[in-house]
């Protein structure tokens, strides 16, 4: 008995695993330090003030403030405007991002499948994310103009209804979607290109051979899948992008007509910085926050499971 | 494999490109058609292209010597570049970091991530002003760029993209010596070139137009960027004078466009994956 | 049962001619190893055939139909690659699945959600599977069926790639390097399943292989291509037995031949110690330089004796089945490469002197541009006694 | 030397104005230096910017604000009481500040600054187009009827074009204007129960209700409006006479543009609200305050205002202004469009500053009821009570 | 000159173990073959050895400082990755350099502008350059220096990392299939640029590979690993000659080894055919099924004559320098295969009735558990002298 346990093998333990594990982590903290410092101080200490207001009454311009327990937040289950806001940034995020992430993606496999002025186009839809809002919202007004705009002008041309774009409750929402759009094509297009130049061209060799003959074939068996992790972080993007969606309402509607274009950050940014009720202004920003976190954070963690990295 | 020949496809293609194109320029047909226009001109009822009193001299003219552009466009350089900067050499050890190597606390920091992407600037913008204002750094450069050294988007977007590249080249660069920030600089970099070119575009496109944190931060015109140039032109000399207007946004747009078009070759050289069997 | 013929195939990179005019021909069911020099060019003629790339000229013609035109998706080649190109996010068996997906069912039945409504759609996807798992089996692999590439060792995941080209029934097969990654035993048998498949589909077949154990015994011909032209498409038989040239004489044969720099004498004959040969139909002048080559599977060793030229061993190799020597011929201080059986090497040892026998018979000319010089051996006895005749 | 640091808004109105009044008010006191502060975009983004700088170090000395919004400044405590400085100065009416002008910019009897620009609602009309539906340009109509059933030709015109543009958006001013115009109120006198909602409200709202039924006043978002107007697509149109000026310019020679008083809906007892801003001083220490107090009273004074008026079409906030020839006497001969305004001053109500934390919250939830009625989607009646009830809930409850 | 050595390395992955408890000293300077069948787990073992991958018990040891604890960068250990592992956007000289660049260079040498403007900075850049075109020329790929592995053909990218690692004068050198995509000359050079560089540098190597002429004519020791265990690590000689298991034997030797069921006899011997052999030092129950093994080049084939077990040729297959016959035993029906030379093989063909003589000194006996047996032969005349007598 003692000598077969004398001849057992002697090592069964495992340093080789917590020290290089170990060592693995520290470099990957040093690493992200200055990131995390920096998260801490540019973003969850001031996003912690702003929790901190949310239980007060402050008011921009007053020198205290009272502590208020949950009031804001009570206020906040009865508030029409915020209701109708966070209706309406649904109703906007249901339909710019879908159509932005499919848009951008459909025009970046056109291109990269054209040879001629891939320059040209890549730079034209890029061009209106180049472009400053508050220029081209006096463009969009004017392109949107109900008498005098020329996308009416056309419309006529062709015996079409001419819809008040901005100005009728009706529409606004989706002529802002539209512009949205606009904005966002170009921005998911770089991103898809980026991620398009990451596909091994093996494997559009290897599914030629396989036989995948239409485009739709290939890219349902490689540019698709391939671009999982690029098609994730846009997706997360579009969908935060429309959700903050903000200077296009504060330009071009200022909520209006009658809080057809109410949307949450103009809500937020109303109460704050026009109404100065930063308290209030604040337990909005907490509650957008938390959906928003929650949402995300679903999406993410659903969409990541299915997506393939190397 | 026969791209250039003339197919039903690839006229289907083009026509589709060719109309989405036409669509999404539309808005600069009108923006360089304005800025040529004098007041009067602008808002008539006939759908005129071509300005009627050719006054392209007049806005431009007025757009360059009514603010100081040279100062503006130095300003704009200068912050973006800084900001690029910054968060690049912070966003891109990070997302390695969470990428590539195995620590416990990288759960933790995605969510804070996700959470940072989330958080509007608007929100934070109260305490943060507060905050500069008691350190007595507001109009400088360092209140226009501080806040932006940390880009969120930056770390979420070249987390997405390191994690494509494969572990062997990682290993390979580990065993031929090189520390993590060399595996970094010397295999990571290189080979998501396409990635840090987007992110490049986008961090300079945004704060090249940010409006919204200069506006609070900068109350001295030594520290203008071009945004708020433009509004300060906007405000001072052109009131409604859009065509002044379209002709200084032209001017500052300009140099977006001729970066992106430079920039955007990065996405033709595209790097892929040969290096590697398997 | 179409036959494959290549004309004139011609490529280069960036400038450098790699293919310089490659013409082959495949019969219908014929299987035809292609071997070669690294960087000689071979995977860049079976991608042009598979339509992967381009050819600066030439012609590529299956039966009597012109491939040239045709995509790379309407070839119907099946392709192992070289570098596997296996789909990373797909399991093996989905791996091996895609050209089946792709050709047995309907566009709408590959629909994600409405696809397993279509009729049929069911009946089809079992077939596949079926077939899927009869290859995996074949190629023992399908215990990882559900693994993907990342998950894999290098030679599973070559199987995967070689399954995925021989689940189909494609009309031509090509395969590059199919078993590089193979161990012996695996390969043997992945060798006999690949046999067994050509042999029921009946199509032409491409095969690159280093291995020339493998080109040799699978193959019907074998195309040794170097520096970008075919030099000699024959049975294995013949090219290793009668090499049209001294760079197929150098390029198979393992270990290689073994070469001799000489000249042909004044009567027309080639001495080699104490052999000599003749040639026949050629008129080549005499003292003209030529290289002489004997295999060395054809030099006996003999510790004793007075046949064979003397030399001293250099060093031993052992490889299991064989022994390769290492000798010096004492006379004029070449190395010479002699291959034994255990048995025959027994007992030898380096620095030991021993004879070397060549079979004049299987001793090849070749003309100082490398052509191959058809040559008898000549009896010396006979020889010495007309010259002293 | 003292250096005052001075914002505004709206810098489209004022940069030159603010530009030229300095540098003469700097030549008059060399010992005084005056620095801009970036000019923020609009009446509200000024608040804003002061109430993140009040307390900072950024904190102008001098500010321009809103005269509706001034009532929520002082309510911040923000602005420097005026009184002693007045009381210092002795007669204000020799330098052109009669009491009616003090009071624009009183909150609660206290002079929390000096009213600078004021304007009025007036009436822009497109001459061509009136000619055109057979109108005659040269005698403008006089009360809503005239002006609904005139709207009503031009939409008639067709070809785009729309009878009425009136900026109902934004804020109540407009509202106000035809709320004072029938006489009526916005609260009553205890500030505690809503005014507006009785018959002259209901007056007020449905005559901007018969102006899109049978006048030709479509949606229009403000800028569209106006827009319209410039390119000669609208007949009429309802906004400040401070914008006169830009209209001008933007309209250049594409039509006659004309100008007429606003029509009342009780033409005795009806009023008009008064736009514009004041001169507030938020400086904190004494000599800073003195030397503030010096630019204020200049820059609100005669010469101020002789700048103001002709660059933009804000009526004189100084009687002495208005009337010297040193100063305004002449322009008006020369410039009819401008006298539009000026004849309506004796009708000028202080626009209506709401009391507690909601003020401008109310405004807005009167808007957002007027754009109901504009895209017909509730009656006035209903339109006017829910606005009634909504504001009250805002108003402060004790 | 330190001695490498591992201690149980186990290792699975999600639940399946892959190693289970490798142990293996290296000398310093030995060079050890690594062979197993394919996904066995050497490439895994050759990871956790470079500290890329953790093993979830073990220990390894380079002298005496144990390896655990270092990170892979620190442990100065070359490997040849199976992928190739080439930078993608580095030139082939680039991807050479890296290691010496990382290593020869201080952390300012290597900065990008300022660089070359640091002291001694450009003597160590030429002796890089210099170091890498040996390297390359050695492999015979100085003319592609300048391209990136996207632009060479699959041997030549193998032969770019086999120069990364080789470049270096690293504690241990690893080796994953580096050779596979070779042609077989090339190979023997490269073969011979390995063992002569691991002579030199005199540090221990582990090789992996699937081809058994390299393995056991380069290593000092061939480590045989099947089923996650290491079942035999001897010399060459040994593993071939002198098998510990029927694995070992089954696995080393091509083509492999026959294998016939059999078992011993009451008297303690085995008889196969006409020869017996006699087992030593082992007590193994008489009736004890045992399996019988002859390695294919020990059969001697012969077309007349008495001798040997009467058999017919099933098929020949030709391999250049030999000859691989299938033969059906008449008496039980099993398949035996033989290897011959050509010369021997000359005459043969598909049909023929041949004798088949085995040499009952090359016999191995296997228990049924697999462990071999020693055996000795038993004269089969004296046998039968005492068994009548
Ligand atoms: N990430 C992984 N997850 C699960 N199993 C894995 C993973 N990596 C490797 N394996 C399995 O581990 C086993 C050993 O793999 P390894 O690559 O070490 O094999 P190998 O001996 O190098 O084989 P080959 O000769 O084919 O290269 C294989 O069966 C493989 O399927
Ligand atoms: N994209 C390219 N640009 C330039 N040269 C190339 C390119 N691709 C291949 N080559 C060159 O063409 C030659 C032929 O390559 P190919 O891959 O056909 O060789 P191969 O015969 O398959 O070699 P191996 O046996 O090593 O796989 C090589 O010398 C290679 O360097
Ligand atoms: O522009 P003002 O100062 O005349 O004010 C008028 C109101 O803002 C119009 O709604
Ligand atoms: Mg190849
Ligand atoms: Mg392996």
């Amino acid at each position: 008995m003692a000598d077969a346990i004398a001849a057992a093998p002697p090592i069964v333990r495992k340093p080789a695993r917590s020290a290089a594990e170990r060592q693995e982590a520290r470099a990957a903290l040093v690493l992200s330090l200055p990131a995390m410092v920096l998260l801490f101080v540019f973003i969850l200490l001031p996003v912690a003030v702003v929790i901190l207001f949310a239980f007060t009454d402050y008011e921009l311009g007053y020198a205290g403030f009272r502590f208020v327990g949950f009031d804001n937040y009570t206020e906040l289950f009865t508030d029409r405007t915020f209701r109708r806001s966070l209706w309406n940034t649904a109703v906007y995020t249901a339909i710019v991002a879908p159509i932005s992430i499919f848009m951008a993606l459909g025009l970046a496999m056109l291109i990269e499948s054209e040879n001629i002025g891939r320059s040209f186009f890549r730079t034209a839809y890029f061009l209106p994310v180049a472009s400053l809002l508050v220029a081209m919202a006096t463009v969009w007004q004017y392109l949107f103009h109900p008498t005098i705009g020329p996308i009416n002008a056309l419309l006529a041309l062709g015996g079409l209804p001419r819809p008040n774009w901005l100005g009728a409750s009706t529409s606004v929402l989706y002529s802002l979607s539209i512009i949205g759009i606009w904005q966002s094509v170009g921005f998911n297009l770089v991103l898809f290109l980026a991620g398009l130049t990451a596909i091994p061209r093996e494997l559009y060799h290897a599914a030629h051979v396989d036989g995948a003959r239409s485009a739709f074939d290939r890219f349902r068996l490689v540019t698709w899948p391939m671009l999982g992790p690029t098609t994730l972080f846009v997706t997360t993007i579009s969908i935060i992008n429309a959700v903050k969606v903000f200077e296009t309402v504060k330009t071009l509607t200022e909520g209006g007509p009658n809080k057809a274009s109410e949307v949450l950050l103009f809500t937020i940014y109303q109460e704050g910085f026009v109404y100065l009720k930063v308290g209030y202004a604040s337990a909005m920003t907490v509650v957008f926050l938390i959906i928003l976190v929650v949402l995300m954070f679903l999406q993410y963690r659903v969409q990541d499971k299915q997506v393939h990295y190397s | 494999m026969n791209a250039s020949a003339f197919t039903l496809a690839r006229a289907v293609r083009l026509s589709i490109l060719i109309f989405g194109a036409a669509i999404f320029l539309a808005p600069y047909v009108f923006m360089i058609s304005t800025a040529g226009k004098a007041q009067s001109d602008i808002f008539s009822s006939s759908l005129s292209l071509i300005p009627q009193h050719w006054s392209y001299i007049q806005n431009f003219a007025k757009a360059l010597t009514r603010v100081s552009m040279t100062r503006l466009l130095f300003n704009g350089v200068a912050v973006c570049a800084l900001i690029f900067g910054f968060q690049v050499m912070i966003a891109i050890p990070c997302a390695y970091a969470m990428a590539k190597l195995k620590f416990r606390a990288a759960k933790l920091m995605m969510v804070l991530v996700m959470l940072g992407l989330l958080v509007p600037i608007h929100a934070t913008a109260l305490p943060l002003y507060v905050a500069f204002d008691r350190m007595a750094v507001l109009n400088s450069y360092f209140a226009l760029v501080a806040p932006f050294t940390i880009s969120v988007f930056g770390i979420f977007l070249f987390l997405q993209f390191f994690r494509a590249i494969p572990d062997d080249l990682i290993h390979a660069a580990r065993l031929d010596g090189m520390s993590e920030l060399g595996i970094i600089g010397r295999v990571i970099v290189p080979n998501a070139w396409p990635a840090i070119t987007a992110f490049a575009i986008f961090s300079v496109v945004a704060h090249w137009n940010d409006l919204y944190w200069p506006l609070i931060v900068v109350s001295n015109q030594a520290y203008a960027t071009p945004p708020l140039g433009l509004l300060y032109f906007r405000a001072a000399e052109a009131g409604d004078d859009y065509g002044a207007l379209m002709a200084a946004t032209l001017i500052i747009t300009t140099p977006l466009v001729a970066a992106f078009l430079l920039a955007q070759k990065r996405f033709v050289e595209g790097i892929t994956m040969t290096g590697l069997k398997g | 049962m179409t036959a494959l013929s290549l004309r004139g195939i011609e490529k280069s990179f960036s400038g450098n001619p790699i293919l310089k005019g490659v013409s082959l021909d495949a019969g219908p069911g014929e299987f035809i190893a292609l071997v070669g020099p690294s960087g000689c060019g071979k995977s860049t003629l079976l991608r042009i055939l598979a339509g992967l790339e381009s050819a600066d000229a030439g012609e590529i013609m299956l039966g009597d139909r012109d491939l040239s035109p045709v995509p790379a998706a309407d070839r119907n080649i099946a392709m192992v690659f070289q570098s596997y190109a296996l789909y990373p996010h797909l399991t093996a068996a989905q791996n091996i699945a895609v050209p089946l997906v792709m050709r047995k069912l309907t566009r709408a039945q590959r629909l994600p959600l409405i696809g397993p409504l279509m009729p049929g759609q069911r009946k089809a996807v079992a077939a596949i599977k079926r077939d899927v798992r009869e290859m995996a089996v074949s190629l023992k692999i399908d215990h990882l069926l559900d693994r993907k590439p990342g998950q894999m060792s290098g030679g599973q995941r070559q199987r995967v790639a070689l399954g995925r080209a021989m689940v189909r029934r494609p009309s031509v097969f090509l395969m590059d390097e199919p078993l590089s990654n193979l161990d012996a035993n695996l390969r043997v048998h992945a060798r006999g399943e690949i046999v067994e498949l050509h042999r029921r589909a009946g199509v032409p077949t491409l095969y690159v292989t280093h291995d020339q154990a493998e080109a040799l015994s699978m193959a019907d011909r074998v195309a040794v291509m170097i520096g970008g032209s075919l030099l000699q498409l024959a049975s294995p038989q013949v090219i290793y037995d009668d090499p049209a040239n001294i760079e197929v004489a150098r390029f198979i044969g393992q270990p290689r031949i073994n070469l001799f720099p000489s000249q042909i004498g004044a009567d027309g004959t080639i001495a080699f110690g104490d052999i000599r040969v003749g040639l026949h139909r050629e008129t080549v002048a005499a003292g003209a330089p030529v290289t002489i080559g004997i295999r060395p599977e054809f030099i006996r060793v003999s510790r004793s004796g007075q046949q064979g030229l003397p030399a001293r061993i250099d060093r031993i190799e052992f490889l299991g089945s064989e022994i390769i020597l290492y000798c010096r011929l004492d006379a004029i201080g070449e190395t010479v490469v002699a291959k034994l059986s255990p048995t025959e090497g027994a007992g030898l040892a380096a620095g030991m002197p021993v004879r070397l026998e060549f079979s004049a018979d299987r001793l090849f000319v070749f003309a100082e541009n490398g052509r191959r010089l058809p040559s008898t051996p000549v009896d010396t006895a006979t020889m010495r006694e007309t010259a002293h005749g | 030397e003292t250096t005052l640091t001075v914002h505004y808004p709206m810098p489209g109105f004022f940069k030159d104005v603010m530009d030229t009044i300095s540098k003469k008010f700097m030549e008059e006191n060399p010992d005084i230096k005056i620095q801009f502060a970036n000019p923020s975009a609009t009446y509200e983004e000024g608040i804003q910017l002061i109430m993140r700088q009040a307390g900072t170090a950024e904190m102008p000395d001098l500010t321009f604000i809103g005269l509706n919004r001034l009532r929520m400044v002082q309510e911040r405590d923000l602005p420097v009481d005026l009184a002693p400085f007045i009381a210092k100065e002795g007669d204000m009416g020799k330098l052109g500040f009669s009491d009616n002008i003090l009071k624009l910019a009183q909150v609660k009897g206290k002079q929390v600054g000096l009213a600078f620009a004021t304007s009025n609602p007036i009436m822009y009309y497109n001459a061509d187009l009136v000619k055109a539906a057979g109108g005659n340009p040269d005698v403008p109509p006089k009360t809503w009827d005239e002006v609904i059933a005139l709207g009503a030709k031009i939409k008639a015109l067709g070809n785009g074009v729309e009878g009425i543009d009136f900026r109902w958006q934004g804020d109540d001013w407009m509202f106000s204007a035809l709320l004072f115009g029938a006489g009526g109120q916005m609260l009553g006198a205890d500030e505690k129960s809503v005014a507006f909602a009785g018959p002259e409200g209901l007056r007020a709202v449905e005559t901007l209700d018969r102006m899109v039924k049978q006048g030709g006043l479509p949606v229009f978002t403000a800028q569209a409006g106006e827009q319209a107007f410039f390119a000669g697509k609208v007949g009429i149109e309802f906004k400040t006479t401070g914008g006169l000026r830009n209209t001008i310019k933007s309209v250049g020679d594409k039509f006659d543009l004309r100008t007429a008083q606003i029509p009342l809906i009780d033409p005795v007892k009806g009023k008009l609200p008064t736009g514009g801003n004041a001169v507030v001083i938020l400086a904190r220490n004494a000599e800073k305050q003195q030397a503030a107090w010096k630019f204020a009273k200049f820059a609100a004074g005669p010469y101020g205002a002789s700048v103001v008026v002709p660059g933009t079409g804000y009526v004189p906030n100084n009687e002495l202004a208005a009337k010297s020839p040193d100063y305004l006497g002449n322009f008006y001969k020369a410039n009819p469009l401008f006298v539009a305004g000026l004849s309506q001053m004796d009708r000028m109500v202080p626009w209506y500053a709401f009391p507690g934390t909601n003020g401008v919250k109310v405004t807005q939830a009167i808007v957002e009821n007027l754009s109901r009625i504009v895209e017909q989607q509730a009656t006035p009646r209903q339109a006017l009570e829910d606005a009634a009830s909504e504001v009250k809930g805002l108003l402060p409850r004790s």
